[in-house]
């Protein structure tokens, strides 16, 4: 397996891996069991993961890994487990806007309209209408909406749902955006033009990302590194740097060498018989 | 496509006709029946005197005001019994010890007909309009408040879960997400309480004399004037499926619109 | 064959004849309970005739039985015989004999204050039902001492609900006074704390007055002629034993009854009752067509004043009577 | 995992001991109540009075064998009202003119309440258990109907075009893909259908005198004796419990095995 | 654009492109107009079709250029059309087992578990239940479900629904498999599993399989040839040979470049603003 090197990247803002600074998000020694009156699963076992702002950072793992876990914690939708996450100083105790969230199922709300959906979070913070109008506007325009402000949600392709996700949790203007498998229900094409776009649109605004797929060239293509993770129980195994320049093309064949390591990555990560089928 | 629906199309046309072609062909084979007299025609009426009680009893305004009598008491009843169904519903719902408790109740008690009702509605509210409305209560309410519950348990965790993502309050979840989220299963469970209430209403009226089609029925069946029984029962008809096809299967249309075929 | 030849309107006296008779499990309903449980009926209608019996709750339900011939005769109270003759065009239902008198009695609260008839006014009286004999006496009683109900403009509120209501709302309060028949009278003054304020009989001649009648299809008065004639001979001779009789007879009432609803009357109430009724075959026709014109007087049976020229079918009646050497009743 | 079931766990265990804890308060404050006699104990009787009357008349037969009596047509009328409302919500489901013409009566007729059936009952069927049984039919076939029209409708092309491509006959397809493909839908009818037939049936014993719990009922008030009318009430909801519990309980747990979540 | 030249292929049993035996479906001259009250499009016009015995097509274009529209012609669905559709000589005229369909959402039967669904076709057909049994067994261990033949069709994750779609579909020996973007609802993985699976369930029995995909990747490492549609009216723009050795995947630089070729076709087929947000 070869590690490509460093090869200058795009976005000089963006801390590089050396240099450490405050990270914006802390998970320290997570642990976490779920216990059922059967059995007790450890999901995570002493995972420590730190994120700089602005970084677009990818999970991959076999099904049951944690990954989604992983994610709940950062989110504050799981409060209950050992160890520490920190986000911007503070312990994470519930769910906030400043974590915004992107589910694998298109999580909108089906008796608003597009531009219904994107305005949730603001109104539920009492931004003035005016302004709200003008946030919802542009973050539609970011995700190519526009035209489909008033269309309800089961007027959409699951391609749009998605994208209307991604606008509703832009529009909060979150401080980092948690991605759990946002692409995996859809067809591939539709998946390889929301890839596209998701970079587009985090070069522009540059927020941070975690992103968790199991999809290993998606995560090739748009991650700053790739966590791999093993399971039973659920850890990291490694971190990959990925140094390609932007934006990143499924066919580039530097793509499919980087994808080939961490496919390497991944097949030694045990033996998991079932959970392969699962999506 | 204005056009098309002021002006019926062929085909428009052609189901028009079928459908009155049908209802005449009933009516026909009814006189026919009421004319051969296969059944004793006072209990087996032929269309033409059931037309004739219902042209008198609606020009001498019985029908009439006993159809807006009995429309305000299930308006209200219904009204009231919609509310505390969805209160109970969403109680049931959301705690783990009232589903336990009370909702055993309430399943318990949608089994009770609305006639083992009446003693205790005389008893408790004496002769008085908040009787019969207590009866209509009873027969709805706690079929309004299983669907509620049923509506409310369905309502996928995903979305809760979305709505604290982007920062809603336990007050802000409730009022912005369960409730619209409850919003076809909440169609289905007044379809069917309105069902129910209506039905409620006829028994309720029976409780003493009052204006109401319940009370009309009621007259007709005391004086043996059947052309009577089926002209309010004409008019009962009538009611029930104006107010579905008006109310509710607006209300279906709106929901299928709005929510999406899966919800409805 | 022989059937067919047979003239229409009498069957052969010989064919088995099978008689569907209705009554109410109720202390006006003595004859029919009296008459089954001694054997009277089965022994004077004959090994060739088949009772069947059919109780009833309320008077409607007995006249669709019988429009739909699925009872050929029963005991049934004044205000269903006339509706179900009027109903008919005076095709069907024929009165054939009398069956109890009187049992009706204004009954108030005891503590209603109520000593004289102007002090109905602004109270509240219940009556069995809109449009029947105590609804219509109540209201023809009222409008001859100068008062009137509110539905015909007046200040008095009478209220026709069922007698089980009324005498709940009585005990509760809601109801001043009520116009009820028996078992219901004596109710609710052994219940309610009630006082007899006026007994009906008061109100007629003779202090006769018809409660409850015996009436039959008038299809199987035309086919079975005979038949008809047995049932009163036994509904005659039953009426007697029970006047000769009476200790015994309200014994094997109460048994009836409960045989029927699995709940027998308090004995207080059917000792109340029984003094205030009486069992007898006259129809009282005076007071059917008394009653018939209050109640047209009031609204109640309809713009034309209905012809109850046939509804009373007496003649057999009165052969049985003749034959037992009793006074024969009059139209 | 079946010693689980044997044995109650600890959670079982605290669940119980909150229901019954629950009906020992509801029974406690109903006791109180009616000892304080906030009101008449006459409108409003004791539990312990309540119990004696149920005891006496379980003991005395009379509950049982109206119990009896009144399951025995509940069954007959439902199970008939059953395949009827499924005649004709497949007819009405399946023909467009069916749909059109018989769809809207149908829709009528569920408003119809049972009490106006009560003189066509006679007149058809005399004075006989089917006149009971065919009020219970009036009650509840419609409703079964419109479940059952609403299943097949709901039911996705693609499952028919799956059964083609297999090589299924026009009756294979009814009999192997749209009956079972119904059965959720089916499911919620019958729940529905019964709780109508339980309430006709109550009014189809008032036709006549006969054993029955309606009958127990209107004894019950008549003798204005409230002990009596709670005790039936409380037989009514048990059996209403009982059979939602037992029977559509199970049913749907069927379904959401065999079918999916989405399909209940 | 370049096209590889054929470098020899596996499975010498099926019909060379340059040799033409007798078809084994013939769509000639196909016109299908749908017609609504506002609208009349033509959705095919004038399509010609030929395909051989044991042969892997595959059809791919953007939305709505009448993919389906032909499947369902060719699979009996749809009987109402201009032209001629002749299949082992005869003419279609609806649907049979001899053409099988999977289609892209799972129609399986809910109410029948895997086994059971599996055996539906044989069942109708009146197949001796021993002999059933062999052949649900044989099927169910061909697409690797046999551990689950006993599982309801709810408790399986997407890939595992379309391979038991696969396995019913096989089970009634059809004469042609036809797939409707069978794999277009799966996520990448899955979908990567399953066309690995398919070529060698195609390698192993031989079937004539007739393939519609939206996906460029999926068609070049199915396919024996490649029919790239147009849509308005919807035609045939081209059919490209595809003579790579078996197996093929995805990371294959051969795969990646043949797939730019029918990409450049397909760029080429006209504007389309919206379809292509449509999955
Ligand atoms: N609510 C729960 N109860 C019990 N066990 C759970 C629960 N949620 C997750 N697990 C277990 O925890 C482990 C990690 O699950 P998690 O959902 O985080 O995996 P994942 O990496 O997201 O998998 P996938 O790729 O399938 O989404 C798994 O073994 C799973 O079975
Ligand atoms: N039932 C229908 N009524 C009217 N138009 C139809 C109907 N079905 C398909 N069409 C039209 O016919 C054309 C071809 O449709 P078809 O479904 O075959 O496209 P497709 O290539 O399968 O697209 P997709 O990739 O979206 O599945 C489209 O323009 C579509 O709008
Ligand atoms: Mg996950
Ligand atoms: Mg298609």
């Amino acid at each position: 397996m070869a590690l490509i090197a460093d090869t200058g990247r795009q976005g000089g803002g963006r801390a590089s891996a050396a240099s450490d600074p405050e990270p914006l998000l802390a998970l320290r020694h997570i642990s976490k069991h779920f216990r059922t009156s059967r059995q007790d699963t450890l999901a995570l076992d002493d995972v420590t993961l730190k994120v700089r702002p602005r970084e677009f950072i990818c999970i991959v793992g076999p099904s049951g890994c944690g990954k989604s876990t992983l994610l709940n914690i950062a989110a504050g939708i799981d409060t209950d487990y050992q160890g520490e996450a920190v986000f911007e100083g503070a312990p994470i105790r519930g769910m906030a806007q400043q974590r915004a969230v992107v589910f694998q199922e298109p999580a909108l709300f089906p008796w608003l309209n597009v531009r219904d959906n994107v305005e949730f979070g603001l109104k539920l913070r009492g931004v003035p209408k005016e302004q709200r109008r003008e946030i919802v506007d542009r973050q539609l325009a970011l995700v190519n909406l526009s035209r489909f402000d008033r269309a309800y949600i089961h007027e959409l392709s699951g391609g749009m749902k998605q994208r209307a996700q991604l606008a509703r949790g832009l529009a909060v203007e979150p401080h980092v955006l948690l991605m759990d498998e946002p692409f995996a229900a859809l067809d591939a094409q539709t998946r390889d033009d929301l890839q596209l776009e998701l970079q587009s649109v985090w070069a522009r605004i540059g927020t941070t990302v975690l992103f968790v797929t199991h999809n290993v060239r998606e995560a090739v293509i748009l991650g700053d590194r790739v966590v791999v993770m093993s399971p039973s129980p659920g850890r990291i195994k490694k971190i990959i740097d990925i140094p390609l320049e932007r934006p990143r093309t499924p066919d580039d064949h530097a793509v499919a060498d980087l994808a080939a390591a961490v496919r390497y990555e991944l097949q030694n990560v045990g033996a998991e018989p079932e959970p392969r089928y699962a999506i | 496509m204005r056009s098309s629906r002021l002006i019926p199309s062929r085909e428009t046309g052609l189901k028009l006709l079928r459908i009155v072609g049908f209802y005449v062909a009933v009516i026909a084979l009814w006189s026919l029946l009421g004319r051969v007299e296969v059944w004793s025609p006072f209990l087996f009426p032929s269309p033409e005197k059931v037309f004739a009680s219902l042209r008198t009893n609606f020009a001498n305004g019985l029908i009439l005001d006993g159809l807006q009598a009995s429309m305000q008491r299930l308006v209200v009843g219904y009204v009231i019994s919609f509310v505390l169904g969805m209160a109970l519903g969403l109680l049931t719902a959301a705690s783990k010890f009232a589903n336990e408790t009370i909702g055993g109740v309430v399943l318990g008690l949608q089994s009770l007909p609305s006639i083992t009702w009446l003693p205790l509605a005389v008893l408790w509210f004496g002769l008085s309009e908040t009787a019969i409305i207590f009866v209509v209560l009873m027969g709805s309410t706690f079929s309004i408040a299983i669907s509620a519950r049923a509506g409310m348990r369905g309502l996928p965790p995903l979305l809760t879960r979305a709505a604290g993502t982007l920062g809603a309050t336990r007050w802000q979840l409730y009022r912005y997400v369960v409730l619209p989220a409850m919003v076809p299963s909440m169609v289905q469970g007044m379809k069917q309480g309105w069902s129910f209430a209506w039905r409620s209403l006829m028994a309720g009226e029976l409780l003493f004399v009052s204006v109401g089609l319940g009370h009309l029925l009621d007259v007709g069946r005391n004086l043996n004037n059947i052309n009577m029984v089926f002209a309010i029962m004409l008019v009962i008809i009538a009611v029930g499926v104006a107010v579905d096809r008006l109310l509710f299967g607006r209300a279906e249309a709106w929901v299928r619109e709005r929510w999406g075929f899966a919800a409805a | 064959g022989s059937d067919e030849a047979a003239p229409k309107g009498a069957a052969s006296p010989d064919q088995p004849v099978t008689l569907r008779l209705g009554y109410f499990p109720n202390v006006t309903h003595a004859q029919p309970i009296v008459g089954l449980a001694n054997g009277t009926f089965a022994q004077e209608l004959g090994s060739n005739v088949k009772i069947e019996t059919k109780t009833f709750n309320a008077g409607p339900s007995v006249i669709e039985a019988m429009f739909a011939g699925a009872i050929d005769a029963s005991y049934i109270g004044p205000n269903p015989a006339i509706t179900g003759y009027v109903q008919s065009g005076g095709k069907d239902v024929r009165i054939i004999a009398g069956a109890t008198s009187a049992g009706a009695l204004l009954i108030v609260k005891a503590d209603s204050g109520i000593t004289k008839p102007s002090d109905f006014a602004g109270k509240r009286i219940a009556t069995p039902q809109l449009g029947n004999t105590q609804d219509v006496a109540a209201r023809a009683w009222l409008q001859k001492n100068g008062l009137k109900d509110k539905d015909h403009g007046g200040n008095v509120d009478v209220r026709p609900i069922a007698n089980a209501d009324a005498l709940a709302l009585f005990i509760k309060g809601e109801l001043q006074a009520a116009w009820a028949p028996e078992p219901w009278a004596t109710r609710l003054i052994l219940e309610g704390n009630g006082k007899v304020f006026l007994d009906e009989r008061d109100l007629w001649p003779n202090g006769d007055f018809v409660t409850t009648h015996l009436i039959v299809s008038a299809k199987f008065l035309a086919e079975h002629p005979a038949t008809v004639e047995k049932l009163l001979r036994a509904h005659v001779k039953t009426t007697q034993w029970i006047n000769e009789n009476p200790d015994q007879a309200k014994q094997v009432v109460n048994a009836g009854i409960k045989q029927v609803t699995s709940a027998p009357l308090p004995e207080a109430v059917i000792n109340g009752a029984w003094r205030n009724q009486k069992t007898t075959y006259d129809p009282i026709a005076s007071s059917l067509r008394k009653s018939a014109d209050d109640a047209f007087a009031l609204g109640y049976l309809g713009e034309k004043k209905p012809d109850l020229a046939n509804i009373y079918a007496l003649d057999l009646l009165n052969k049985v009577l003749k034959e037992l050497g009793l006074k024969e009743v009059s139209k």
